[in-house]
C-alpha cells in the first residue's frame, strides 16, 4: 500500500499536454510502427543516390526480366532483378520512394492549402462565406475524382507536376469539410471570445487561437490525404495517365509489371507490396495521431 | 494451371472459335469504323470485288469473275453469278454499282476517306457487268478494291443505312452475324451457301468475338479456357505462353520509326540540325532493341517503308549503332553536353523507354510524353511535336504510297517538308508505269535517309496465341482468316 | 418501516491509464420504503458511480464489490443479466441529470415511454399507452395524448424531464435514483420539479435516492442526508442533523460556502475551502478531507472510521466529540 | 420536412448546373472541338464549317447556355467517334456499372456494418482488432493490384470464376469485391465510431436503466442512431464508386461506362467524356440529395420541425 | 456604498434582433433577445442581473463588450457611444469573465502566455515586463509564480477561473463583465471567486456587472440587481427591496425557488405553468402573463409600462 499523502497535501499539477502526448505516443503500438516505416521509406528515399546500387535508368537488354535474388536465376547483383529494360529493380525502387513521396507530400501541400483556408473561412465566418465554401466541397464532391483526373491528364499529357497540381486541386474536399467543422466547434469556445475581447485582429485569433487547436485534425487528414493521393497516382499511373517513365514511380512499376502479371509475378508483388506497406504505414500513422490527439474524457 | 469450370467453354467440342480482340469496336459497319479489327471483321462478312492471294500477292477475282484496265483511270469487272447475301437478297452489278457510288461520295461519310477517295463513279454495263471510273491514274486501286472495299446490297442498305449495316450487318462473306452486343460479343456463323471463290471455305461452325480490353484479362481467359485464339501479344509473354498453346509469329507491315521536325515547325530546335539527326540514328542500337525486346520475325528497317511494299527501294544510307559517333556529331552540331527535348510516344512504352536510355547514353536527355492516339496524333498534326517515336501500318497497303506518300506530301504529318520529295512522290503515286513509280520512290526514300527525316526503326511482328486444336495461318498483312482455320 | 436497499462497503475500483482508480471507498446505507436519503457531495466525489453501482450500469471495467448489496431482500450482486434487466425499470427506476439527451432523439415520446411497461408487464399497447397517459397528467404536462407523438427535440427542457419522471413511474417502482434530476434546469423549472416529485413520491409511497450537489435541495428534499467527500460518506444523518448541527468540518465548510438571503450578510465574505479534491488513484490511507481540513492533526493520517455521533447522526472524523461540538457552535454562530 | 428539401433542391441544382459548366469546358480545354469533329484529312473548310454548324464560333458563354439547354432536353451531343448521340451510349453502357455499383456498395454494407456494430459492442476485443486490421489494410491496397492479384487466384489457379464479361452474376463477382473493398474501410469505422458514441451517449443509458434487453438497445436504440451518417456516405461512396469504376471495368472487360469514359479520353471523344462526367456528377447529386432526404427522415430534429 | 453615481457605462433601449432561418420557404423570423433595454451602471458598483436560461443576459454581455452589433439602441462609455470606437479601445476598459472555465482558456498555450495576451495585443511593454505583470496579477489572483508554465489542463476549475480573471485583470480595465462566472463550479470553490471578485474589486476599483441565473448569489453581492425575463427587465431595485419586497410576479416566483440550506421547509410551488414560451414566438401582452398566477385581462392584450415605486422600478400591470 502506497501512502500517497504527499498528493494530498501539496498541489500537484498533473503531466502537461506535451507530456501526456509524448506517453500516450509511446504506448500507440501501431502509431509507432506506422511511424518508424514511414522513417524507413523516408530515409530510403532521400538516400537513394547512396543506397542504390545501380543508376535506376541504365538499361542493360541482355539481363531483362532477371528475378530476384531468392528465385531461380536471381543474383546477388540484382537484389530485386531487373525490370523489361534490364534495370536494376531495386534502384528503381528506391528512387520511386522518391517519386511517390514527393506526389503525396506535394499533392497534400497543394489540397492541405485550399482545403484550410476554404474550412477555417467557413467554419469561422460562417453564414454566407459557410454556404459559398459548402457549395464549392458539393461541386468539388461530385465530380469523379479518377475521370476528371484523367481527363485533365489526358489533355495536359502526365508530367510530374501535372500530376501533383492535378491531385492538389482535387483532394481538398476532405480538408475543407473537416477544418469547417472543427474550426466551427473552436470558434465557440469561450477562449476565441475572450481573445475578441482583447482586441485580438481575426487573423490573429485564426492563427494563434484557433490553428493550434485543429491542428490534430489537420494533420490527420494530411496524412490520409497523402496516402490518398498516393494510390489515386498510382491508379493514374496503371492507366498510363500517371507519372511518366523513365521516371519510377511505384504505380508506373505495377504497371509495367503487370505486362508479365502471370509470367513474372515477382514484377508487380514488388511495387506493389511497396506500395502497400507505404499506404499502410501512412494510415497506421494518421489513425494513431487521431487517437492520440483525440480529447481525453469520452469513454 | 487448372482449367475452369466457368461457363461458355470454347473450342473444339462444340466447333466455336472464341477469340479475344482488344479494341472495342464503334460499330460493324465496313465503312464507319476504322479499327483493324473492323478491317478483320470485313474480310469475314463480306466480300470485295477482288482478292490477293496472300500467298502469291496476285490480284484474283472475288465478287468480280474478271478485271481488265480499260485506261489508267477506267477498270471493267465481270460479276460473280449466283452469290447471295446474308438476308438471301442477290448480288448483282445493281449491288456493287450502288455501293461504289455511294462510298464515292464524301458526303456518305465513309470514314477513311484514304480508302475510297480515289472513286470517281462506277456505271452498270450489264446485269453482272460494270464499269469503273478513277479520279486520276491510281494503281493501288486493286489493292483497295481486293481489301477495304466491300460490297454492300443495295437495297438493304438503301433501307437501313449505316446505322442498321453498324448493327445488323448483311454481306456476302464466309461468315454471317448471327448476334451483336455493342462492344462486348459478336457472334459469327459459318454461312453454308458461301460460294467458292479464291477465299476457300469456311470450315469452323462459330467464331464468337470477344472484346477484352487488358491484355491480363485476355490470357486469364486463354489459361482459363474461356478464349482460344488471342493475337498481339508480346514477344515476352509469347515466349511463356508458347509451353501451353500453339503460337505463330509473323511479321506485319507496320513499323516503327522516330521523327524528326527538320522543317522546324515547332520553332527551333536541334532536330532541325542533320548532325544531331544522324546522331540520333547512331546512338538508337536497334539491332539490340530488335533482338531483346520485339523479338519474333522483326527486321531493323532503313528506309522509310515496309520492305514488301512496292517501290520500298532498300538501298539507301544505314546508320550504324556507334554511340561514340554520335557523341562527336553532337559535338560537331554545338551540343557537347547534350540537350533536353520533348519526345512524344503513343505506343509500346517499353521500346519507347529503351530508346530514351540509348539516348540518354549520349547526353541526350528527353521530357517524354506519352499520350493516347487520337491526343498524340492531334499534337503531331498541329504541329507541336518535334521529336517522336511512332509507328505506322500502311492500312496493309502493300504500296509505298500508303507510307511515304502520306508522311512526305506536305500533309498535316509532314515534319520534312522537302519539295523535292514531294514531287518524287507525287510523280510516282500517278503512274501506272511501275518503273516510274520504282525509280520515284527510291529518289525520294534515297533522300529522306540521307536527310535523316526519318529514322525508320524497325518492323513489327504479332503474335498469335491459340489453342493447340487450332490450326491457324497468319499473313503480314496482320488481318487474321479465321475462314482458313480448322480444328485440328 | 422496511428496508427497500441495503448497501454495507460498497466499493467500485476502476483501472484508468495511470493506475487504479478508487472512486467510491466502502460505503454503507439504507433507504427505507418510502424514504429520502439524499447523496450530496462535490464533483467526483463519487456520486453518480455509487448510485450506478446500484443498478449496475457501470462499464464493464469498473469493479464493483461489496459485503452486501441487496434490493428489497434480493443480493444485486448475484443477479443474472436478465434478472437484472427485469428489475431495472421496473423495480427500481432512474431519472438522469441532462433531460436534453436522456431521451432517444429518434423515436416518439409515446413510444418511449410504452416501451417501459411493455417490456416489464404484460399488457396491451393501448393499456399501456392509457397509463403513458395518466402519468403524463400526473407530471403536469397538459394536452399529454397529443404528446405523446412528439419527438424530445420539440419539448422544452422541463418538459422533457416532466417526461424521463414519468418514464421512471411507468411501471410503479420501489426505488427512484434521481441523479441531478434539476441540475441543467432553470430555478424556476427546478423548483417545480421537484415539488413535483415529491408530490409523487408520497402519492405513489416510493423510496429515492436522489443524488446533488445543491446543499438546498438536499435540505428541501431529504429525509436522510449522506454528504460524500473523495469517495467516502463523511457525515450521515437526517436532514435536520446534518443541516442544524453539522458535525463533520468539510459539511460545516460547505454549509459556510453560500450566501443564504436574509441570513449572510450582503457583500460579506463567505467562508470557503481552499484546496482541491486529492486524487483518488491507488490506495489512500488516512482522511482524504485532511488537506483541506482546517483542523486536521497527525491523528488524520490514519484510517477514520464512521462514527455514530448522535442517534441515527454518524460522522468520520478522529475529531473527539467535545472538540467537535466546540467547532459545531463557532460554525453555526 | 418539406421545405428542408426544397431548400437541398435548390442547392443541387445550383451544384448540377457549375459542374455541367465545368465539364462543358472540358471539351474546350481539350484543344479545339471542330478540329477533332472534322476527324483526319479535313480540309480547313471542313472544320470551318463545322464550326459553323455547331455553333463553336459563338461566345463560349452563349455556346454553353445553348449546350446546356439542349442538355436539359437530354442532348449531349454526339460522340466523335461512335458518331451516335451520347445519351444513346450512355444509356447503353450505365446498366453494367449501376449494376456493378449497387452490388459493391451492398457488399461493403452488409461486410462493413455488422463487422462495425460488433466492434463497438466488444471495443478492443479480438473482433474488434480483425474489424481494424481489415479497414487499415483494405485502404493501403492498391485496386489494381488488388484485382489483378484476384484474378491470378480465381481465375488463373482455381479456376472459379470468370475473369471477364458481364454474362452471369459470376461475373460481378470479383469486380464488386474490388469496387466494394475500398468503400468498406470507411463505413466500417464509420458504423464503429458512430456505434461507440452512441452507446455513450444518455439515451442509451436511459435505454439500459429502463431494463431493455441488450439485443434492443443495440437494435433499436443504438443502431437507428448510428446508422444516419452511414447512409449519408453510402451515397457518396456510391457516387465515388461509379466514378471510380474506370479501373476495375478496365482490368475485368465489363463495357461499362467506366471503360467507356476511359476508352474515350484515349480517343479524344470529349463529348463522351464530358456527357460521362455530367451524369456521374448528377448521379452523386441525385444521390445525396437522396440520401440527406432519407436522413431526414430518419432524423426527427429535420424531419418534424 | 462606495460607489459614485456617474454612469461609466449606459444602455439606451438597446434591441438586438436575431433572425431565425425557418427554412427556405418560410424565410427568416426574428427572434427579439433583448427588447428595449435601458441601463446605467454606475462607477463601482456592482450591478447584478438575473434571470433564466434564455432570457438575454449573455447577449447583453456581448453587446457591452463590443463583441455584438445591437439592432438598434447605444451603448455609452463614460457618456461616449461605443459605435466607431475599435475593439482595442474597448477591451481596454471593458472585460469578459466567462463562465466555462474549460472553454474559456485555450488548452495549447501556457497559463502565462494566456495571462499575458492582453499585454501583447496592446503592445504594451517588452517580454521582461510581462513577465513582470503576470507575476503580480497571479499573486493578486491567489495563484503560485510556478503555474506560469502550466497547461489549463493541468489545473482545476477553479484555478481556471482565476486564471481567467487574472487575463480580464492586467490590463487595469474599468469595467468587467462576469457572464455567470461560477455556475460550473462546486459551492466551495463558487465561494472563494467571490470572494475572490469581491477582494478585487476593492483593490482596484473595478465596477462589475454580474449575471447569473442564482438570486441569492446576486443577492449577496450585488448594489443593485436588474431582473430580466424573454429580453425585458420586469424589475430594478437595489437587493434588499428585491429580497424583502418583491414587486414583479415573476421576481416573486425567483425567490420563491430560491432554496436555501433549510431543512424542513419543503420544496414551494411557485405556481408557474409547466410551459416554458418559446422565444421566437413571443406571448402578446404581458411576456409573463402564460406563467404568472396572478394574470389579469389586460396582461393578455397589453405591455405594462415601466413604474418607479419607491427604489424599486417594475414593468406589471399591478402597479399601474
Ligand atoms: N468510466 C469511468 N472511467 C474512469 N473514471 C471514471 C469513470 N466514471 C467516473 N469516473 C471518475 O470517477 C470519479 C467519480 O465520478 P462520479 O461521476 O461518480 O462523480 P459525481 O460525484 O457524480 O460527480 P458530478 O457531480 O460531476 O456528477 C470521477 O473522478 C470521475 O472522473
Ligand atoms: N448568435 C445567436 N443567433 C441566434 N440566436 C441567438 C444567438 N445568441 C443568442 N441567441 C438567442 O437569444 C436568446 C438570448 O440568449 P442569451 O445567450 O443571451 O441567453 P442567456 O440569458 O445568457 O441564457 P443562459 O442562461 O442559457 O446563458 C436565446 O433565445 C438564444 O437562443
Ligand atoms: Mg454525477
Ligand atoms: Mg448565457
Amino acid at each position: 500500500m502506497t501512502d500517497v499523502t504527499h498528493s494530498i497535501e501539496e498541489e500537484d499539477f498533473g503531466p502537461s499536454p506535451r507530456e501526456i502526448l509524448k506517453k500516450s505516443i509511446l504506448a500507440h503500438r501501431s502509431l509507432l510502427l506506422g511511424f518508424g516505416a514511414i522513417v524507413i521509406i523516408v530515409l530510403a528515399a532521400l538516400l537513394a543516390p547512396v543506397l542504390a546500387p545501380h543508376d535506376p535508368y541504365l538499361q542493360d537488354l541482355s539481363i531483362r526480366f532477371t528475378p530476384p535474388v531468392w528465385q531461380d536465376g536471381g543474383s546477388w547483383e540484382h537484389i530485386l532483378g531487373t525490370d523489361h529494360l534490364g534495370r536494376d529493380y531495386l534502384s528503381r525502387l528506391l528512387y520511386g520512394a522518391r517519386i511517390s513521396l514527393t506526389i503525396g507530400i506535394g499533392a497534400v501541400l497543394i489540397s492541405g492549402t485550399i482545403g484550410t483556408t476554404l474550412g477555417v473561412c467557413a467554419g469561422y465566418f460562417g453564414g454566407r462565406v459557410d454556404m459559398v465554401v459548402n457549395y464549392l466541397i458539393t461541386v468539388r464532391l461530385s465530380m469523379p475524382v479518377v475521370l476528371v483526373a484523367l481527363a485533365i491528364v489526358a489533355i495536359f499529357g502526365g508530367s510530374l507536376n501535372i500530376v501533383i497540381m492535378v491531385l492538389g486541386f482535387l483532394l481538398w474536399d476532405r480538408f475543407a469539410v473537416v477544418m469547417r467543422s472543427s474550426t466551427m466547434q473552436v470558434r465557440n469556445m469561450d477562449y476565441v471570445q475572450s481573445a475578441q475581447a482583447v482586441g485580438c485582429s481575426t487573423l490573429r485569433i485564426v492563427l494563434t487561437e484557433i490553428m493550434p487547436n485543429i491542428m490534430n485534425n489537420l494533420i490527420v487528414v494530411a496524412t490520409l490525404e497523402m496516402a490518398h493521393a498516393i494510390l489515386l497516382e498510382a491508379g493514374l499511373s496503371f492507366l498510363g495517365l500517371g507519372v511518366q517513365p523513365p521516371l519510377p514511380s511505384w504505380g508506373l512499376m505495377v504497371a509495367e509489371g503487370k505486362e508479365m502479371l502471370f509470367f513474372e509475378p515477382w514484377l508487380i508483388m514488388i511495387p506493389g507490396a511497396a506500395l502497400f506497406i507505404l499506404i499502410l504505414s501512412i494510415n497506421l500513422m494518421g489513425d494513431g495521431v487521431r487517437d492520440v490527439t483525440a480529447p481525453a474524457g469520452k469513454n | 494451371l487448372a482449367t475452369s469450370g466457368v461457363p461458355a467453354l470454347a473450342g473444339k467440342s462444340d466447333d466455336t472459335l472464341t477469340v479475344a480482340f482488344a479494341k472495342q469496336l464503334e460499330n460493324l459497319d465496313a465503312y464507319s469504323a476504322t479499327a483493324r479489327e473492323m478491317i478483320v471483321i470485313a474480310r469475314h462478312v463480306w466480300d470485295g470485288l477482288l482478292y490477293r492471294d496472300p500467298a502469291t500477292g496476285e490480284y484474283l477475282g472475288n465478287l468480280a469473275e474478271s478485271f481488265e484496265w480499260v485506261d489508267a483511270t477506267t477498270i471493267d469487272f465481270v460479276l460473280r453469278e449466283g452469290v447471295t447475301f446474308h438476308n438471301g437478297e442477290a448480288f448483282d452489278a445493281d449491288d456493287a454499282v450502288y455501293t461504289l457510288n455511294w462510298v464515292s461520295k464524301p458526303e456518305n461519310g465513309v470514314s477513311n476517306q484514304g480508302n475510297v477517295n480515289w472513286i470517281a463513279s462506277a456505271e452498270k454495263t450489264g446485269p453482272y457487268s460494270l464499269r469503273l471510273h478513277l479520279k486520276e491514274p491510281f494503281p493501288a486501286a486493286l489493292e483497295y478494291l481486293s481489301g477495304p472495299v466491300v460490297m454492300y446490297p443495295n437495297e438493304y442498305h438503301a433501307e437501313v443505312g449505316t446505322a442498321g449495316m453498324g448493327s445488323n450487318p448483311v454481306g456476302t462473306g464466309p461468315y454471317k452475324v448471327t448476334s451483336v452486343e455493342a462492344g462486348k460479343r459478336y457472334v459469327f456463323e459459318k454461312n453454308d451457301g458461301y460460294f467458292a471463290g479464291p477465299k476457300g471455305t469456311a470450315e469452323i461452325g462459330k467464331i464468337v468475338w470477344r472484346t477484352i480490353p487488358e491484355r491480363n484479362t485476355q490470357f486469364a481467359e486463354l489459361l482459363s479456357g474461356g478464349v482460344d485464339w488471342v493475337w498481339q501479344v508480346p514477344p515476352d509473354q509469347a515466349e511463356k505462353l508458347g509451353k501451353k498453346f500453339s503460337v505463330s509469329n509473323e511479321s506485319t507491315m507496320r513499323i516503327g520509326y522516330v521523327s524528326f521536325d527538320s522543317a522546324g515547325r515547332t520553332g527551333e530546335t536541334p532536330m532541325s540540325d542533320i548532325r544531331v539527326r544522324k546522331a540520333i540514328a547512331h546512338a538508337i542500337n536497334r539491332e539490340a532493341i530488335v533482338n531483346a525486346l520485339l523479338k519474333g520475325a522483326s527486321k531493323v528497317v532503313h528506309s522509310a517503308c515496309f520492305p514488301s511494299q512496292f517501290g520500298c527501294f532498300q538501298d539507301v544510307a544505314k546508320y550504324d549503332y556507334d554511340p561514340a559517333r554520335a557523341k562527336e556529331l553532337l559535338a560537331e552540331a554545338g551540343y557537347p553536353d547534350g540537350f533536353t527535348v520533348p519526345f512524344f510516344a503513343y505506343r509500346d512504352r517499353g521500346y519507347a523507354e529503351a530508346i530514351i536510355g540509348d539516348l540518354a547514353a549520349v547526353g541526350i536527355s528527353v521530357d517524354f510524353g506519352y499520350l493516347k492516339y487520337a491526343a498524340l496524333r492531334d499534337k503531331v498534326q498541329g504541329g507541336e511535336v518535334p521529336f517522336q517515336f511512332m509507328t505506322w501500318g500502311s492500312n496493309s497497303v502493300n504500296d509505298v504510297s500508303a507510307i511515304t506518300s502520306h508522311f512526305f506530301s506536305h500533309g498535316k504529318d509532314d515534319y520534312a517538308l522537302d519539295a523535292d520529295v514531294k514531287t518524287w512522290l507525287t510523280t510516282a503515286d500517278t503512274s501506272i508505269d511501275p518503273a516510274v513509280r520504282k525509280e520515284n520512290y527510291a529518289k525520294a526514300l534515297s533522300k529522306i535517309a540521307d536527310e535523316v527525316y526519318w529514322l525508320p526503326l524497325f518492323s513489327y511482328n504479332v503474335n498469335y496465341v491459340y489453342s493447340d486444336e487450332l490450326e491457324f495461318t497468319p499473313y503480314p498483312d496482320e488481318v487474321p482468316r479465321f475462314f482458313q482455320a480448322r480444328w485440328k | 418501516m422496511t428496508n427497500i436497499v441495503e448497501v454495507e462497503n460498497l466499493r467500485v475500483k476502476i483501472p484508468v491509464s495511470a493506475g487504479m482508480l478508487n472512486p467510491v471507498r466502502g460505503l454503507t446505507f439504507e433507504i427505507k420504503k418510502g424514504e429520502t436519503l439524499c447523496v450530496v457531495g462535490e464533483s467526483g466525489s463519487g456520486k453518480s458511480l455509487s448510485a450506478f453501482s446500484l443498478m449496475k450500469l457501470l462499464p464493464k471495467i469498473a469493479d464493483i464489490s461489496a459485503d452486501k448489496m441487496q434490493f428489497m431482500g434480493r443480493d444485486i450482486l448475484k443477479m443474472s443479466p436478465s434478472e437484472l434487466q427485469n428489475m431495472r425499470g421496473n423495480r427500481m427506476a432512474m431519472i438522469f441529470q441532462e433531460p436534453m439527451t436522456a431521451l432517444n432523439p429518434s423515436y416518439t415520446i409515446g413510444n418511449q415511454l410504452v416501451e417501459v411497461l411493455r417490456r416489464h408487464q404484460n399488457v396491451s399497447v393501448k393499456e399501456a399507452t392509457e397509463r403513458a397517459i395518466y402519468l403524463l397528467e400526473k407530471v403536469g404536462i397538459t394536452a399529454a395524448a397529443s404528446r405523446l407523438s412528439q419527438y424530445p427535440h420539440q419539448l422544452s427542457g422541463g418538459l422533457r424531464q416532466r417526461v424521463v419522471i414519468a418514464m421512471a413511474l411507468m411501471c410503479g417502482p420501489d426505488l427512484i435514483i434521481a441523479d441531478e434530476p434539476t441540475t441543467a434546469l432553470d430555478v424556476t423549472i427546478q423548483a417545480q420539479i421537484l415539488h413535483l416529485l415529491k408530490e409523487l413520491q408520497e402519492e405513489f409511497e416510493m423510496a429515492i435516492l436522489l443524488i446533488t450537489h445543491d446543499l438546498g435541495v438536499v435540505a428541501r428534499m431529504a429525509d436522510r442526508v449522506a454528504v460524500m467527500y473523495a469517495g467516502e460518506f463523511v457525515e450521515t444523518g437526517t436532514a435536520e442533523q446534518v443541516f442544524k448541527q453539522p458535525v463533520h468540518p468539510y459539511t460545516q465548510g460547505l454549509l459556510s460556502c453560500i450566501p443564504v438571503p436574509g441570513k449572510t450578510a450582503r457583500g460579506s465574505r463567505l467562508g470557503s475551502i481552499p484546496g482541491i479534491v486529492p486524487s483518488l488513484i491507488g490506495d489512500m490511507r488516512g482522511c482524504a478531507f485532511r488537506s483541506r481540513c482546517p483542523h486536521a492533526n497527525g491523528a488524520c493520517h490514519n484510517n477514520v472510521p464512521l462514527e455514530k455521533w448522535s442517534d441515527d447522526h454518524f460522522k468520520r472524523c478522529v475529531l473527539d466529540d467535545t472538540a467537535l461540538t466546540s467547532i459545531a457552535k463557532e460554525a453555526i454562530a | 420536412m418539406l421545405i428542408y428539401s426544397l431548400k437541398r433542391l435548390l442547392l443541387a441544382i445550383l451544384v448540377a448546373i457549375t459542374v455541367s459548366f465545368i465539364s462543358f469546358s472540358l471539351l474546350f480545354l481539350a484543344g479545339d472541338p471542330a478540329i477533332a469533329m472534322a476527324g483526319e484529312g479535313a480540309t480547313d473548310q471542313d472544320i470551318e464549317n463545322i464550326r459553323q454548324l455547331y455553333g463553336f464560333d459563338k461566345p463560349v458563354l452563349v455556346q454553353y447556355f445553348d449546350w446546356l439547354l439542349r442538355a436539359i432536353g437530354g442532348n449531349l451531343g454526339e460522340s466523335f467517334y461512335f458518331k451516335t448521340p451520347v445519351v444513346h451510349l450512355i444509356a447503353e453502357h450505365m446498366p453494367v456499372t449501376m449494376t456493378l455499383g449497387a452490388m459493391g456498395i451492398t457488399f461493403a454494407l452488409s461486410l462493413a456494418v455488422p463487422l462495425g456494430v460488433l466492434a463497438a459492442i466488444r471495443p478492443n476485443s479480438i473482433i474488434d482488432r480483425i474489424a481494424l486490421l481489415i479497414s487499415v489494410s483494405g485502404q493501403a491496397l492498391p485496386s489494381f493490384w488488388f484485382a489483378l492479384v484476384l484474378v491470378v487466384i480465381f481465375t488463373v489457379t482455381l479456376g472459379w470464376l470468370p475473369a471477364s464479361g458481364s454474362d452471369t452474376w459470376l461475373h460481378f463477382l470479383m469486380p464488386t469485391v474490388v469496387l466494394s473493398y475500398y468503400a468498406a474501410p470507411a463505413f466500417m469505422r464509420l458504423t464503429r465510431a458512430g456505434m461507440l458514441d452512441v452507446l455513450g451517449s444518455d439515451y442509451i443509458r436511459t435505454a439500459r436503466a429502463k431494463g431493455l434487453t441488450t439485443k434492443s438497445v443495440f437494435l433499436k436504440h443504438a443502431l437507428r442512431n448510428a446508422i444516419i451518417p452511414v447512409v449519408s456516405l453510402a451515397a457518396v461512396q456510391f457516387g465515388f464508386m461509379l466514378g471510380g469504376s474506370v479501373i476495375v471495368e478496365s482490368i475485368f472487360a465489363l463495357n461499362g461506362a467506366g471503360s467507356l469514359a476511359w476508352e474515350s479520353i484515349g480517343r479524344n471523344d470529349f463529348p463522351t467524356v464530358q456527357g460521362l462526367i455530367l451524369v456521374f456528377a448528377l448521379i452523386y447529386i441525385v444521390l445525396t440529395f437522396l440520401a440527406d432526404v432519407l436522413n431526414a427522415w430518419l432524423d426527427p430534429k429535420i424531419r418534424i420541425g | 456604498m462606495t460607489h459614485s453615481d456617474t454612469p461609466v457605462l449606459e444602455l439606451n433601449g438597446i434591441k438586438k434582433t436575431f433572425m431565425i432561418s425557418q427554412g427556405l420557404m418560410k424565410g427568416t423570423k426574428p427572434l427579439y433577445a433583448l427588447n428595449d433595454i435601458s441601463v446605467q451602471l454606475n462607477k463601482g458598483e456592482v450591478l447584478g442581473i438575473v434571470g433564466e436560461s434564455g432570457c438575454g443576459k449573455s447577449t447583453l454581455a456581448k453587446i457591452l463588450l463590443g463583441l455584438m452589433e445591437p439592432t438598434s439602441g447605444e451603448v455609452l462609455i463614460d457618456g461616449q457611444s461605443l459605435k466607431g470606437h475599435k475593439q482595442l479601445d474597448i477591451s481596454r476598459r471593458v472585460q469578459p469573465i466567462f463562465q466555462d472555465p474549460y472553454s474559456s482558456l485555450n488548452p495549447r498555450k501556457r497559463i502565462g502566455d494566456i495571462i499575458s495576451l492582453p499585454l501583447r495585443v496592446h503592445g504594451i511593454g517588452d517580454p521582461a515586463e510581462h513577465e513582470r505583470k503576470v507575476i503580480e496579477i497571479l499573486d493578486l489572483v491567489g495563484l503560485p509564480k510556478r503555474v506560469l508554465n502550466n497547461y489549463p489542463n493541468q489545473m482545476s476549475g477553479g484555478q481556471r477561473q482565476r486564471v481567467a480573471i487574472a487575463r480580464a485583470l492586467i490590463m487595469k480595465p474599468e469595467i468587467v463583465i462576469c457572464d455567470e462566472p461560477t455556475s460550473a463550479l462546486d459551492v466551495s470553490v463558487q465561494s472563494q471567486i467571490l470572494n475572490l471578485l469581491m477582494d478585487l474589486k476593492d483593490e482596484l476599483q473595478l465596477t462589475y456587472l454580474f449575471i447569473s441565473h442564482d438570486l441569492s448569489v446576486v443577492e449577496h453581492l450585488a448594489d443593485r440587481v436588474i431582473v430580466m425575463y424573454l429580453g425585458r427587465i420586469c424589475e430594478q431595485a437595489p437587493p434588499d427591496r428585491i429580497f424583502d419586497e418583491p414587486r414583479h410576479p415573476y421576481t416573486e416566483a425567483l425567490l420563491g425557488s430560491v432554496l436555501t440550506p433549510e431543512p424542513g421547509q419543503g420544496v414551494p410551488d411557485t405556481n408557474l405553468g409547466a410551459s416554458y414560451p418559446n422565444p421566437i414566438n413571443p406571448p402578446s401582452g404581458c411576456r409573463f402573463h402564460p406563467r404568472c398566477a396572478k394574470a389579469m385581462d389586460i396582461c393578455k392584450s397589453n405591455a405594462p409600462m415601466l413604474q418607479q415605486i419607491n427604489r424599486s422600478k417594475v414593468e406589471c400591470h399591478l402597479y399601474e
